[in-house]
């Protein structure tokens, strides 16, 4: 999303996107009087293209497009530093948490390559039950196309024989699996009622 | 001196008791809870229309006969607010209404009355916002029990001695 | 009974949600009502007029007035029909207004609402009867609680009025919060040299009683008349003996007694005269501290003292005195930072609070009026201040502003730059609050010409960094994460109620909020009168204020108290219970409920015993009234029938 | 003997095999009887919970539902990741949205159990005085630094232990070893959590001033109670020093390896060869050393 120097407030107000982000959340937006406590709090704040401060603010105003594109919700690594010091009682990281899944449904990932890496941490769970860390990393790595990251780690890995090479299998894997497709299929959401869109082949695992 | 009770000319038509109909007889202190509906007023906090008060000056004023004959005599649902225990500006008086409101709850049943047509609450004057949220949970809560038919209907006797009445 | 209704539009406030027209005429239908109208402004001159014009014209014996709350206007209308000749107690109000146009939008459901209203209140007033007061002498001598600076406004201004006062002060010298502050803002006076001549006053005046060290114990009567027992709390000197000398604290042993007055920056002595310009100047002993009190050999201050004024044996006594008025002027406390864990919670000894700092820049202070750290003494260069510590944090249960910290920070941070030329301060605020009268320009000059940087956002975390502490934060204007390594961090920490109001106003029978503060009798028009007729508030026991605020409010309460004072006696409330004594079984049930001991015995010809109401101690609570097996007490105004009457109209 | 359900994790089985070895160790020692959860799974993690509340709730309320069929009321589990995972289950459960669908997808509702760290186990469980008692080889004149993560003791409404700004039980803990413990500023600091993989400078950044407080705090070994935390520190210090330009040398012991050498345990049975950079400082005994320091200063 591209920074102007005009936002047009009421044209890109979006207040359906303010209550979808209050369900889902369980948190009121409003509370927030932008006093920076979280901004100042949170360990991204260097990082993100948008503070959580003004993530909190853009929900406020219902930007949606800016919020769901912003690279923010990908980095928030759900410390609950913010959640703890909110002086409004704001559950601020599962305010950012709600962002994720809302951009992961509207197709608006800024940051494939972490959305990537859940997505094959899941899927091993998916096919093993458990995460095979050995197996992870290099087929993200691969998949991400930096095959030699964290190389440097495995020699001495090796030696303290911490890398395994099969995976530990969950007996009832296809117990593991229903869980994966019942949550994709009739997918609940608070009030019960049957998600509006199915998330696209490309955002899902 | 003039028979108080209930005019034997009103029409008993049950069929034409709606919900829209509903009424609810609310006892307010006068320095806490009517301070509160005030405070409520003055901000504009939205509340159901269904509730009628009637200034007391404290709770400690109520009577258990005047919930029990409200609602002996058809009034939906009874709703009593004074100042929340030890703010009581005659020191005791609500002391003595939870005690005796406490004892009167348990008899309604005695009478052929649901509890849940009585309330009573603490909501001191500056509580605007907690009084409208009482006021509008009771309401919902009497619109769910439908109109009282009260005694009158269940016993067709309209000549209940009015105790308190002299 | 002749009735009329005057139905009030109050403008659109009413007229806008419920259609007066059609409540009057429905009104006509109700029985003994013979009149009715809807007008503009009912309590508009022309509005009363209207009233008293067609209580002559219709011969109307009664009125209703279906308007605003009661609360608000009662006093108002029933001086009109008592103008035009009817007994003030002829007349009732519906409250369509706050009970019904402003709190819903359904202009049918509302003017139906409306019009049961109007018919409970002819209905109750059917039942009316005349009522008259009697008088009642007024005790000229007023009761201060508190010596603060709001309390000795009003209680000097109500002395120079020529009035009897007793102040009754918790600690052990008066001058309250301000006797511990340096400068004061927007003008950098000092505290001292201001307050100081007023507190001089106190104990110079003639007809002023000042109990120090001493608490209300109990308190009875009413408006007018009130019996206030006061508890001298033991302070181990004698003080008509001691004569201020301090000779005791020096030679006193228990070195290691906390220093209150200097907010525990250093320490004092167990034998104490908390600071120089002390009143009373008299010497108090801290038995928590004190050896010999403790059972330990010591008796030094007893051995020094040349008056002989100490007296380990001294124990609390209990003094009454009569009053007719009282003023609650019992001032405030600081919020308690140790729940903010994310700045220490207390345990940094250079994260310091706002009065803290007071005491450090108060050259009668701990250090003598030099700035440095309570660490290591070390002069700090680089000062942190945070607002909003206890303030507008619903997270801590202080969700309001304090109205004070802005003005006092700026003040501080000022003073820091003339202390220290070659210092930086630091502000993290997140609104500026500064709507008095030059203190928006105050706040401007400290950042204009004091060079004191002001950054817009609440501080995360405070930690240790060698010997400095990082205050880690945002500046919300930017957008970006900032920290400063300070030397000094001054918590700007908010105002709360005082520790025990809660407990007084229940002796004083007035009512307080969710946060302890003193509720007035009404936010805008009575803010310094309370429900409880006679009891007065003045300063921040009603609410966070400053100094000016608090010594207006202070001489506020005054005029209230010396136009009370104006009369000799006092209009008695007839709203008081009544024994119909043939109705009387002499149980005796009223004499033992009744909160204020207003009922007694009667004794009639042939030794038959009645209860007997005595309508000056009564306060119309009606406790009696609901007791009363045979329904023989009743309440005048709220009988049984009266309230039986409204009810009626809805069983119908 | 207490009686614990025992929820692994995926970590302890892989790169934190030390974490679960010392664990039971430890847990061995002081009398509790770690249950662990039968064919238990992978909680979901981050992944799970920024994927579908429903998907976390249902990967972590299985392995809850499995403990409370095995008879357990108390299911605790060393990594802090996990222990959020569990308690999102139990709120799913307590939901009235999720409640329906989580229970048709775990078989049970899971509300009614405890669940707990290893350090709560071991806080409220044993407690400093007991293990005080229980020591063999003091840490004496050891500078240890307790690091608790993010997830430990926040958000205080869930985690419902210790303090979510100072928290004091690993520093309690640590002090009946008999180790000098400074005030940690950065005990709840995140250490740049899974960014290890995908933001490699993150990690660097946030653990980087992490081990240097450490250092100047005089700290000879921080210690920690998550794996996460543990891989960040230990296995990647090297990276760290490189992106910071340092040469930082600091044992990442578990709390649990800590307290069992405290107890007099082999280092090779808590696993403490396995940590990367070498521990060995720790075995100094300078209990004695300081004895003998002092024997003849007080004598002369």
């Amino acid at each position: 999303m591209e920074r102007t120097n005009t936002l047009s407030i009421r044209q890109s107000r979006d207040t359906d996107f303010i209550r979808e982000v209050e369900e889902a959340s369980g948190q009121d937006v409003s509370k927030c009087y932008q006093c920076g406590n979280c901004m100042g709090s949170c360990a991204y704040t260097f990082a993100y293209d948008y503070p959580v401060t003004q993530i909190m603010r853009l929900v406020q105003l219902g930007q949606k497009d800016i919020v769901l594109g912003s690279s923010a919700i990908w980095l928030c690594a759900n410390c609950q530093a913010c959640t703890t010091r909110c002086p409004n009682d704001i559950d601020v990281a599962r305010v950012m948490e709600a962002l994720r899944i809302m951009s992961r449904k509207s197709d608006t990932v800024s940051l494939p390559d972490i959305q990537a890496f859940y997505d094959e941490f899941l899927r091993s769970v998916k096919t093993f039950g458990r995460v095979f860390e050995t197996g992870l990393l290099p087929i993200y790595n691969l998949r991400a196309k930096k095959p030699f990251t964290d190389f440097d780690l495995a020699p001495r890995l090796l030696m303290k024989g911490k890398l395994t090479f099969f995976p530990a299998l969950v007996k009832k894997r296809k117990k593991i699996a229903e869980i994966f497709e019942v949550v994709k299929r009739d997918r609940f959401s608070k009030d019960g009622k049957a998600r509006p869109e199915p998330l696209s082949s490309k955002t899902d695992i | 001196m003039k028979d108080l009770s209930p005019r034997s000319s009103a029409p008993a038509d049950e069929t034409a008791a709606t919900t829209q109909g509903i009424k609810i007889v609310g006892f307010l202190c006068n320095w806490c809870s009517y301070g509160g509906a005030d405070t409520a007023g003055v901000c504009r906090f939205k509340q159901p229309t269904d509730l009628r008060v009637v200034r007391i000056p404290c709770t400690g004023r109520m009577d258990p006969l005047f919930i029990a004959k409200s609602l002996i005599y058809g009034v939906d649902g009874v709703l009593v607010s004074g100042c929340h225990p030890r703010d009581c500006h005659y020191a005791v008086g609500n002391f003595y209404a939870r005690r005796r409101m406490e004892a009167l709850k348990a008899f309604l049943p005695f009478m052929g009355i649901d509890t849940q047509r009585f309330r009573y609450t603490w909501v001191s004057a500056s509580e605007g916002q907690q009084w409208q949220k009482v006021v509008t949970e009771f309401s919902e809560q009497i619109h769910r029990l439908g109109p009282n038919p009260g005694l009158k209907q269940r016993s067709g006797d309209h000549s209940i001695p009015s105790i308190a009445l002299r | 009974m002749r009735i009329g209704v005057f139905v009030c539009n109050c403008g659109t406030n009413i007229a806008g949600t419920v259609d007066t027209a059609k409540v009057a005429s429905e009104a006509l239908t109700f029985a003994d009502v013979v009149y009715a109208t809807n007008y503009m402004y009912t309590c508009s001159e022309p509005g009363q007029q209207e009233i008293q014009r067609a209580i002559g014209e219709h011969g109307l014996q009664g009125v209703v007035v279906a308007a605003c709350s009661p609360r608000m206007h009662e006093p108002t209308f029933r001086r009109a029909v008592e103008k035009a000749g009817l007994n003030k107690y002829m007349f009732e109000m519906a409250n369509i207004r706050e009970h019904v146009s402003w709190i819903g939008n359904d202009k049918a459901a509302n003017t139906a609402k409306a019009a049961d209203l109007v018919r409970m209140a002819v209905a109750k007033l059917r039942f009316n009867q005349p009522l008259f007061s009697s008088k009642m002498p007024v005790n000229k001598r007023l009761l201060v609680i508190g010596g603060g600076v709001a309390g000795i406004q009003a209680a000097l201004d109500c002395a120079d009025g020529g009035m009897d006062v007793v102040m009754v002060e918790r600690k052990q010298y008066i001058g309250g919060k301000m006797a511990q502050l340096d400068k004061t803002f927007p003008t950098i006076d000092c505290s001292s040299c201001i307050l100081g001549p007023k507190m001089v006053d106190v104990s110079q005046k003639e007809n002023i009683t000042l109990y120090a060290s001493s608490e209300i114990e109990s308190i009875s009567g009413y408006i007018g008349n009130f019996t206030v027992d006061i508890r001298k709390k033991a302070t181990y000197v004698n003080w008509d003996a001691c004569t201020g000398c301090g000779a005791c604290m020096e030679k006193c042993p228990a070195k290691n007694t906390p220093d209150v007055f200097n907010e525990n920056l250093g320490s004092a002595r167990a034998i104490n005269i908390p600071f120089p310009q002390a009143i009373p100047k008299k010497a108090v002993i801290d038995a928590r501290h004190c050896r010999q009190l403790n059972g330990k050999k010591c008796g030094v201050c007893a051995k020094i003292c040349p008056v002989k004024a100490i007296d380990f044996e001294m124990k609390d006594t209990i003094v009454t005195e009569k009053v007719g008025a009282i003023i609650a002027a019992t001032g405030y406390d600081l919020f308690d930072h140790s729940v903010y864990g994310e700045y220490g919670a207390g345990r940094y000894p250079d994260v310091i609070t706002g009065i803290q700092y007071e005491r450090i820049l108060s050259a009668s202070g701990p250090y003598g009026g030099h700035i440095q750290r309570p660490s290591d003494g070390k002069e700090p260069k680089n000062i942190v201040f945070l607002a909003c510590v206890g303030s507008r944090d619903a997270s801590v249960g202080r969700p309001y502003c304090s109205g004070v910290c802005c003005m006092y920070i700026a003040k501080q941070a000022i003073l820091t730059k003339d202390h220290l030329p070659e210092s930086n301060s630091y502000v993290f605020y997140m609104d500026i609050r500064a709507p008095g009268k030059n203190y928006d320009e105050f706040v401007r000059r400290a950042q204009e010409e004091y060079g004191v940087q002001y950054i817009r956002g609440r501080v995360a975390k405070i930690y240790p960094r060698g010997d400095r502490m990082v205050v880690q934060g945002a500046d919300t204007l930017l957008g970006v994460q900032v920290e400063v390594e300070a030397d000094l961090v001054v918590l700007a920490t908010g105002i709360e109620s005082s520790a025990g109001a809660g407990e007084l106003a229940e002796k004083l029978r007035i009512s307080y909020d969710q946060y302890g503060f003193y509720m007035e009798s009404h936010p805008k028009l009575r803010p310094v009168e309370t429900n409880t007729a006679g009891v007065y508030l003045a300063g921040a026991c009603q609410g966070p204020k400053d100094i000016p605020s608090s010594v207006a409010q202070g001489s506020a309460a005054a005029s209230k108290v010396q136009s009370l004072f104006a009369h000799d006696t006092i209009e008695t409330n007839p709203q008081v219970a009544l024994v119909n004594e043939r109705n009387c079984i002499a149980c005796g049930k009223c004499i033992q409920v009744c909160p204020f001991g207003a009922i007694q015995w009667k004794e009639l010809r042939g030794g038959i015993k009645k209860a007997e109401v005595l309508p000056t101690v009564c306060q119309g609570c009606g406790v009696c009234n609901a007791t009363c097996p045979p329904k023989a007490v009743q309440l005048q105004h709220a009988t049984d029938n009266q309230l039986l009457a409204e009810v009626n109209e809805l069983c119908a | 003997m207490k009686r614990v359900a025992y929820y692994k994790g995926c970590s302890l089985e892989g790169l934190a095999a030390e974490y679960d070895r010392s664990t039971h160790a430890v847990c061995e020692a002081f009398g509790i009887e770690l249950v662990e959860i039968a064919d238990w799974n992978c909680c979901g993690s981050t992944p799970a919970h920024s994927y579908d509340p429903l998907l976390s709730a249902a990967l972590a309320g299985r392995n809850l539902a499995i403990a409370a069929d095995q008879g357990c009321d108390m299911v605790m589990t060393p990594c802090p990741g996990c222990l959020k995972s569990l308690k999102g289950a139990q709120e799913a459960c307590e939901d009235p949205g999720l409640r329906k669908p989580f229970v048709e997808l775990v078989g049970r509702d899971v509300d009614g159990l405890k669940t707990v760290s290893l350090l709560q186990l071991l806080y409220e469980e044993v407690g400093p005085v007991a293990i005080k008692k229980a020591v063999r080889r003091p840490l004496t004149g050891h500078v240890l630094i307790p690091y608790y993560g993010c997830l430990l003791t926040r958000p205080a409404q869930k985690a419902k232990f210790d303090d979510p700004e100072n928290p004091v039980s690993m520093d309690r803990l640590l002090e009946a070893t008999g180790a000098l413990v400074p005030d940690f500023p950065y005990k709840t600091e995140c250490c740049g959590a899974t960014y290890g993989v995908t933001r490699n400078d993150f990690v660097g950044k946030l653990s980087g001033r992490i081990l240097d407080m450490t250092a100047r705090l005089g700290g000879e070994a921080i210690v920690v109670a998550c794996p996460l935390c543990q891989q960040n520190l230990d296995m990647r210090q090297d990276q760290i020093n490189k992106y910071q330009k340092s040469a930082l040398h600091l044992p990442v012991p578990y709390i649990s390896q800590v307290i069992g050498l405290a107890l007099g345990m082999d280092p090779k049975e808590l696993g403490m060869d396995k940590l990367c950079v070498s521990p060995d400082i720790l075995f100094e005994d300078r209990a004695e050393a300081e004895g003998k320091a002092q024997g003849p200063g007080a004598a002369a």
